[in-house]
């Protein structure tokens, strides 16, 4: 820490990233069969963990995702389910 | 004086089961003290607090750095280096878990080890994992420090009769082995 | 591009793992707003539940991958005011100079900055996050709290329950501020939002531009945690929040609401409204149809009664 | 005996307030006072104590409405902490200019920048020299009783200024502890109704509250004001000593010592750091060394004479703080018990230690550290760097 | 009884010598305001031309005949605010809480604290006199401040010339605030503004009640001292100053303007307006004319494009 | 030399700061402060300065503004007064310990109540423990000089701190005198336009600033905030120097000693007061009595070094001053002079002298009383009591 | 001045009041004769300086006075007039 | 260095006059002060104000108790007690009057009396009674303290063309009488 300056409380040494896949208990689960690519998921996620990926396919990543379940009930085709967190494994 | 350090994470009610041992050592005459930890973080994140508890005024007011005993409400902690930090010798940890104590790591000083599933009592009583009732259980019976039925008063008081039940479930079904 | 090709391609520049609640609806809009302004951006956050969420950093880390300042909560539009003139003196004027900001460092402890920045018709984009309440420092009553709202400083009581005083509008009263742009949006209607969002940022450049959210908050409203966005859009349904713009002076709704459904189907599942008394409720319509009237009014094109 | 129960302090100053019975509570939250005025609210939500209570949009107004319940003879409380004491700060000078009586909380908080939201008392010691009485309780009971002391000190007739009682913020604030309730019964004999009068907005009784005053009438209320300061020292020790007879605890007036009498030398500690440091007092004592305690309890007035008393025939002292003085390179309180006892300084061995800013922890190794640091540095006079006490 | 009747039996509260300018509006103002309110009244001036002028007192004398103080320029609301709560607790509802404060006072340093009592609806009279700008300290701008009016922070320059922003106009601001009462004033229309102060007097028993009133200066306008009632004539005429109430959270205009005449016919002989360009003009004009569509949109009746 | 002309105390101000060619100026009107800003408002409208005006609803936005400005690389400049002052005091505050640079001309007033706009020095010390750097102007041609001389104080990479510039309300602001005006090419070269870059809200370098930050790392903070504040004792005296050998003119630096080689005792003033001090000095010195002055110029940092060695061998001190500490019933300044030559106080008689509250004056008599007091004290040693400065 | 408390600054030693009638350089005068009662004047009279006397007749008082002229201007009939003050005659 | 000190009302123009004397001063190579004293009244109440002139710099930052010369812009004034207070033995009374020696209660000490009509010399010359370029002019003459013609022209600079003739008449019009 002695050769920080300390003048400004400023921070540029890289990003703050919290783990908040470990909050999950439940993980939303895509069915890609009666998904219909609308996106709205991703527009109603707050975390941004569903992603448009390279494959031009809507897709939940579990990195970050809170488990909060929105995406699964504003699916308008009930395409995501909220699968309940099995044992140590958190995303 | 015992001095305890408490690990639990956000939304495990670290600081209200920690308040209760403290109003339950008051209500027996006792004297208790309780200062919680505040980080930043919400939900999830590591918190701490620090429980002292005598039969005389406690007058020191600052962390505990060499606890006497340890009360971790989530066995993912004991990763972070600062859990096990500091164990006075002798000392007895207290944890939530599945685990064997082989898995647990625990340090040499530690004299008595116990452990409850107080998750799993959690899920089993309110369906979702609060584990701080079913903790204080395990707490009680296991140091001695507070009585029993003022313990389970209070928590039934505070937080109602289904964790009435969840305290001496993890009163009765904490497993303490003796190291030393 | 629709809003959601807009949005599947625009880079988030908040740190991925920040410490809002599962299903906040801050943290969905604060997302949103930024990742429509892009990298070239500032933006501050004022202590709230944002700022507090470690999207400013901590210690020596940011939480942002754009230049991002706490401000006080009493100083954000004043403070983003200095840096608006400064880039405007630079000759950078592209630069977004932005704010998300909550109801109570806006309607509260900021509010006289904010009104003067607006007066002053600083460049700034001013978001505000609605969650009705100061729920950072543990889900007080703020002046946009709704009527009968149980809070920590305005709790069920045998004497008084709830909160007393109707809601502060501010929307309608920002939009008297001479503004450059002036709207409401909810995240529920997100092709709305993201297009008020787009008009905010350039009008921004012209003057003050200010959007105010409705954002549903789980922990403090005491719902479940996925249904923020039903509930955001009952408020659009219900008139409780009604959705309407104001640029170049001209109001106008932007969400027709021919059947609103009532405000006791509102608040039926949010759990700050249990309890609400019939007369509360009664009050609360009443005001929500005045207001909505009001708004009708105001967006009317003719004149009507000469 | 009151009944005994175990609470924070933020829940001690809610029910020192409450027994105080005050007209009205006005407060806006700020991190770590917010649950002081929560618990009030529920209170008063339930009926079960007689105050209004009104939620302003900021500080600055919570303090302004309490200075119209003032004069128009009200009895106010209010709770804050740093930014918020900051954001108050206008009308809070006024308040004491104005010589109104009430009595604030203060749950002292280190001052942004950095963005911070933990203890420290930077927030109290900044604004010292605003005219109001400041006193640091140590633990949640002295939290609760100097509220109740601090109405009758605060509306004494010689006295005539608000109170701040500060308490450590997140130490004290959320630190849960056995405290002795006082009775209702005895608290309204302890605490009159209000009785002050000097200041009426009243239509049957009219007069100019701050009429425009030349200079020379001016020098005559900051005279009065300074002498009532003055004379706070005498009656906050009357008040003390009153409250012993009702309640049985007393705390020692301005100052409290601990261990001085044969102490070779001490150590000034303010507010929740106290406990620490007596631990650390006996602790010493225990290895042969003959340290002492002083109890800072009333910072203004500063009971200057008491401390030239407290450390005659003293061969050294530290004063601890959690606050920093810009200017000096040393805490405030170091600057000041310094000069108090300036006359006799020459020969004393003497330090500034700083520790505890922004939620930092004060330690009983810290506290171990600065009486071995000071006793190794008596035998050469004469001010010594500033202590730092920062994580080994 | 009519207006004057009631006035010329009204007795003046307020010492007869005070030190506002020859033909001040706001002195006219303040001892209306006060003579209605009358003996059994608590009054607050925070600091401004009014409490400047010797009404609260000079060392150990009084300005007035009923309790007066001058609070700070940040807080009267609040200040009041903690007064009416107190006369309420003591069963003495009936004593008028009243302040009469200048525009700076009120939009600009006090603009938090009014709108926080506002929200609050505390039981008070709020009276602003707006002769737009800090006259007290020297005639710089407020933020009630005409478009290019020269002013001693907004001066006539090579550069820039007069205020560059338009007007903040409260009385819509504070209608939006769900306040009990609140309309415009001007002392021309002195029988409308008695009643105004009558009504405002008796909805501050219920409530908030806001009165904003047309306030010439002589001194920092720069015209004739025995021009005022002409001037303020001319603003109420060319709807540069609407006159309305909002009573009921219903709008009514309680001057008809069938034939308005222009905003070149207000400015042209008030001395601040010297040099206002073509543009600011028009500015001006069409600021004022969309806010008179706004007021009687509000006003109107019927929901009219439905 | 510049061209001469005769101004007003804040119209020396106001050159001083446009000379320094501010990128925005944000202010607030109050008494009396109010022209300095409405100068640079006309010289705005005017074209004649590149300036950026912005005219705030507020103090507590026009500083916000201004730390806007800083944070984005600018140079900033306001003007206010007492209750000014006390408004702004949250963003006053943070500005330090953001350690953004910029100058502030605080005109300095009493603070109300009573309700008063005349001067004093109260405003100023009451919020001396803010981190700011405070220096008080003595005339006109200081307030111009030492605005100059403090933007480059307060950009200096050591220093990095805001600076107020202090002077009397009234007895500077609207005294009119000579002023010799540094030509603008000379404070170019003596003044280089903004380099700090320690804090730059820029999306080509993005940074947070201002991230929650834990107790031991704002410790540190704290700590390099102290030793700035210490090591602009230094930069202050190289700046002071460095601006005599541009413009002919220095001020001697934190202190500055008025024929005290010789002095038995001296007198320590404030400000304007200085003058009239002199001539007190002067017409003492007449008639055998051998007095000194010293022209306390920095108030933060405290000059403790050049105070002990001015103090040294003397055998009395008065501190004069225009404000009270309301803990002490003495002046602050006392307070801290005392604090700091505390080693070598036992001996010494010495008083605190207060005068000059809302707009008294402080006469030429007055200063005579307070030598002829001290002078009568000096065989007995010791604190003697507080000389008030009212009207005979 | 030393029997005075100096607590917190009050005024309640009687009426503060300054000699505004010095200010005038010209008085209202009123004239009886074509004035219709109307009390206009009165009603617009910042300093409160016309009055409806004993005799029902709305009359104007010099003590206070400021001789602003509104009144002249305002009355409907061109009843006042302003009239130069005289010498050092001041009311 | 002459200590001097002014009375007159709110709206005669004493500030601006007495800073025209110090620009004089400075303009002609020598120092002059100016301090105005701050009442809260406006137009018509007594104001008053502090000039010192002198050919070194002048260092005292105070009111004027002992002036050595008065200059009184209204002769109303005389009628207060402080007016007159503390002049120096030998002072020099400069005052707007129509009256005469006799009606002015001039005190002892006083050695010249110098009476000018520049209440006359307003009026006539804008219709109105500002009377301090008059005032200035009459200064000039009697106390020979600031040089005619730099007074001239700063007066004409600052104030028009007009004062400039104000001034003038002062200066002519005055009439000094030698009371020792
Ligand atoms: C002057 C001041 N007072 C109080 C606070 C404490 N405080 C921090 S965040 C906050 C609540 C903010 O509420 P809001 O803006 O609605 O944001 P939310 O927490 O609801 O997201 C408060 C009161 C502060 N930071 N500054
Ligand atoms: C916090 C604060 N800032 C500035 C001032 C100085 N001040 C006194 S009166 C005034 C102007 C008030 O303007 P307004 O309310 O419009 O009243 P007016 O003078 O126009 O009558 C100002 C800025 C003050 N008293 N307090
Ligand atoms: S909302 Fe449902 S249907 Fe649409 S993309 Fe997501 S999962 Fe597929
Ligand atoms: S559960 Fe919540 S956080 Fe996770 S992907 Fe769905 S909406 Fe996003
Ligand atoms: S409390 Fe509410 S607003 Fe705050 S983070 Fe949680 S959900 Fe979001
Ligand atoms: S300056 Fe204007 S508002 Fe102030 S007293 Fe004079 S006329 Fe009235
Ligand atoms: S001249 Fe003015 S002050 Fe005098 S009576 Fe007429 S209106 Fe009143
Ligand atoms: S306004 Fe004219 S007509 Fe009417 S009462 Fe007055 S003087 Fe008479
Ligand atoms: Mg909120
Ligand atoms: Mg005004």
């Amino acid at each position: 820490m002695s050769e920080r300056k300390h003048i400004s409380p400023i921070g540029q040494e890289g990003l703050y990233v919290l783990d908040t896949a470990s909050w999950r208990t439940h993980r939303p689960v895509m069915d890609k069969n009666t998904c219909v690519e609308c996106g709205i998921c991703l527009s109603y996620c707050p975390v941004n963990s569903i992603i448009f990926n390279d494959e031009n396919k809507y897709e939940i990543t579990y990195n970050y995702c809170k488990g909060c379940g929105i995406c699964a009930v504003e699916c308008p085709k009930k395409s995501i389910s909220m699968v309940a967190e099995g044992g140590e494994d958190h995303g | 004086m015992k001095e305890i350090r408490l690990h639990g994470r956000g939304g495990q009610g670290v600081v209200k089961a920690s308040q209760i041992v403290v109003k339950a050592a008051v209500g027996a005459g006792g004297y208790g003290q309780f200062i919680p930890f505040f980080g930043v973080e919400r939900k999830g994140s590591p918190v701490f607090g620090f429980l002292r508890l005598d039969d005389k005024a406690i007058r020191r007011n600052m962390q505990v750095y060499e606890p006497d005993i340890l009360l971790i409400f989530d066995d993912t902690l004991i990763e972070l280096p600062s859990v096990y930090e500091g164990l006075k010798e002798d000392a007895v940890v207290i944890i939530n878990s599945k685990k064997t104590i082989q898995q647990l790591n625990i340090p040499s000083q530690v004299r008595e080890v116990a452990i409850v599933d107080a998750t799993a009592i959690s899920l089993d009583i309110f369906g979702k994992n609060i584990p701080n009732t079913a903790m204080l259980g395990a707490f009680a019976k296991v140091t001695g420090l507070v009585d029993k039925e003022i313990l389970l008063d209070e928590i039934a008081a505070e937080f109602g009769e289904k964790n009435r039940t969840a305290a001496l479930d993890g009163y009765n079904r904490v497993q303490s082995t003796q190291l030393k | 591009m629709n809003y959601i090709q807009t949005l599947r391609t625009a880079k988030d520049v908040v740190t991925p793992g920040m410490s809002a609640c599962q299903g906040c609806g801050a943290e969905l809009i604060l997302r949103r707003v930024l990742q429509l302004a892009g990298q070239n951006t500032i933006v501050c956050v004022p202590p709230g539940c944002l700022g507090g969420s470690g999207v400013v950093g901590w210690d020596y880390q940011t939480g942002m991958e754009i230049p991002v300042h706490i401000p006080l909560l009493t100083n954000t539009a004043s403070y983003l005011s200095g840096v608006s003139r400064m880039y405007q003196r630079k000759g950078r004027g592209d630069v977004n100079i932005v704010c998300v900001a909550g109801d109570g460092a806006t309607a509260d402890g900021g509010f006289q900055s904010l009104s003067g920045a607006a007066e002053r018709n600083e460049k700034i984009l001013y978001i505000c996050y609605d969650n009705e309440g100061y729920m950072n420092t543990g889900f007080q009553r703020s002046s946009t709290t709704t009527l009968g709202s149980h809070t920590s400083t305005t709790p069920l009581g045998s004497v008084i329950s709830g909160k007393e005083q109707q809601q502060k509008y501010l929307p309608l009263i920002m939009s008297m501020h001479n503004l450059s742009y002036c709207a409401t949006a909810s995240p529920s209607h997100m092709a709305d939002m993201v297009a008020k969002i787009e008009k905010g940022l350039a009008w921004s450049k012209e003057g003050f531009a200010y959007i105010h959210m409705f954002s549903p908050c789980p922990t403090g409203w005491l719902y479940d945690i996925d249904q923020g966005i039903q509930i955001a859009r009952k408020a659009v349904q219900s008139n409780f929040f009604p959705l309407w713009e104001m640029e170049n002076r001209k109001y106008r709704m932007t969400y027709d609401n021919k059947k609103p459904i009532s405000i006791a189907d509102f608040v039926k599942d949010i759990g700050k409204f249990r309890d609400l008394s019939e007369q509360d409720l009664a009050a609360i319509q009443s005001m929500v149809d005045d207001r909505y009237e009001k708004l009708k009014k105001l967006s009317s094109e003719a004149d009507c009664n000469e | 005996m009151g009944e005994i129960k175990a609470m924070t302090g933020n829940t001690a100053a809610a029910v020192g307030a409450a027994l105080s019975r005050p007209d009205v509570i006005a407060a806006y939250p700020i991190t770590p006072q917010s649950s002081v005025v929560e618990y009030l609210s529920d209170l008063v939500h339930n009926g079960s104590i007689a105050s209004t209570l009104v939620a302003t949009e900021s500080e600055h107004s919570a303090m302004s409405v309490l200075q119209g319940v003032a004069s128009a003879g009200g009895r106010a409380f209010t709770a804050t902490s740093s930014q918020g004491l900051a954001f108050m700060y206008e009308p809070y000078y006024q308040m004491s200019t104005m010589r109104l009586p009430m009595v604030m909380a203060l749950v002292t908080r280190e001052m942004i920048s950095p963005c911070t939201v933990w203890g420290g008392q930077q927030d109290a010691m900044s604004v010292r020299d605003a005219g109001w009485i400041q006193l640091y309780a140590e633990n949640n009971q002295e939290i609760m009783d100097m509220i109740i002391q601090g109405y009758l000190l605060s509306e004494h007739k010689d006295v005539l200024m608000p109170v701040n009682v500060c308490y450590d913020g997140f130490y004290l604030s959320h630190l849960v502890e056995r405290v002795d309730i006082p009775e209702q019964s005895k608290v309204d004999a302890f605490l009159p109704a209000v009785s002050f009068d000097h200041v009426v907005l009243d239509p049957l009784r009219p007069m100019a509250v701050d009429s425009l005053t030349s200079g020379e009438v001016l020098m005559r209320y900051r005279m009065s004001h300074l002498e009532a300061m003055q004379k706070t020292l005498d009656v906050l020790e009357e008040v003390d000593e009153k409250f012993y007879a009702a309640f049985g605890r007393k705390y020692g007036g301005a100052i409290e010592e601990y261990r001085c009498e044969d102490a070779e030398f001490v150590i000034l500690t303010i507010g929740a750091m106290t406990g620490t440091a007596r631990d650390a007092v006996d602790y010493c004592r225990d290895n042969g060394t003959k340290v002492g305690l002083i109890k800072l309890r009333y910072t203004r007035p500063f009971p200057q004479q008491r401390l030239i008393k407290a450390l005659a025939g003293k061969k050294g002292f530290a004063v601890i703080e959690k606050s920093v003085c810009y200017g000096w390179n040393t805490g405030p309180m170091y600057v000041e018990t310094r000069s108090a006892v300036s006359e006799t300084l020459s020969g004393l061995s003497h330090f500034s230690a700083i520790g505890g800013l922004g939620g930092a922890d004060i330690s009983l190794n810290h506290m171990i550290s600065v009486i071995d640091t000071l006793q190794a540095s008596l035998n050469t006079p004469g001010q010594k760097q500033t202590l730092w006490l920062v994580k080994e």
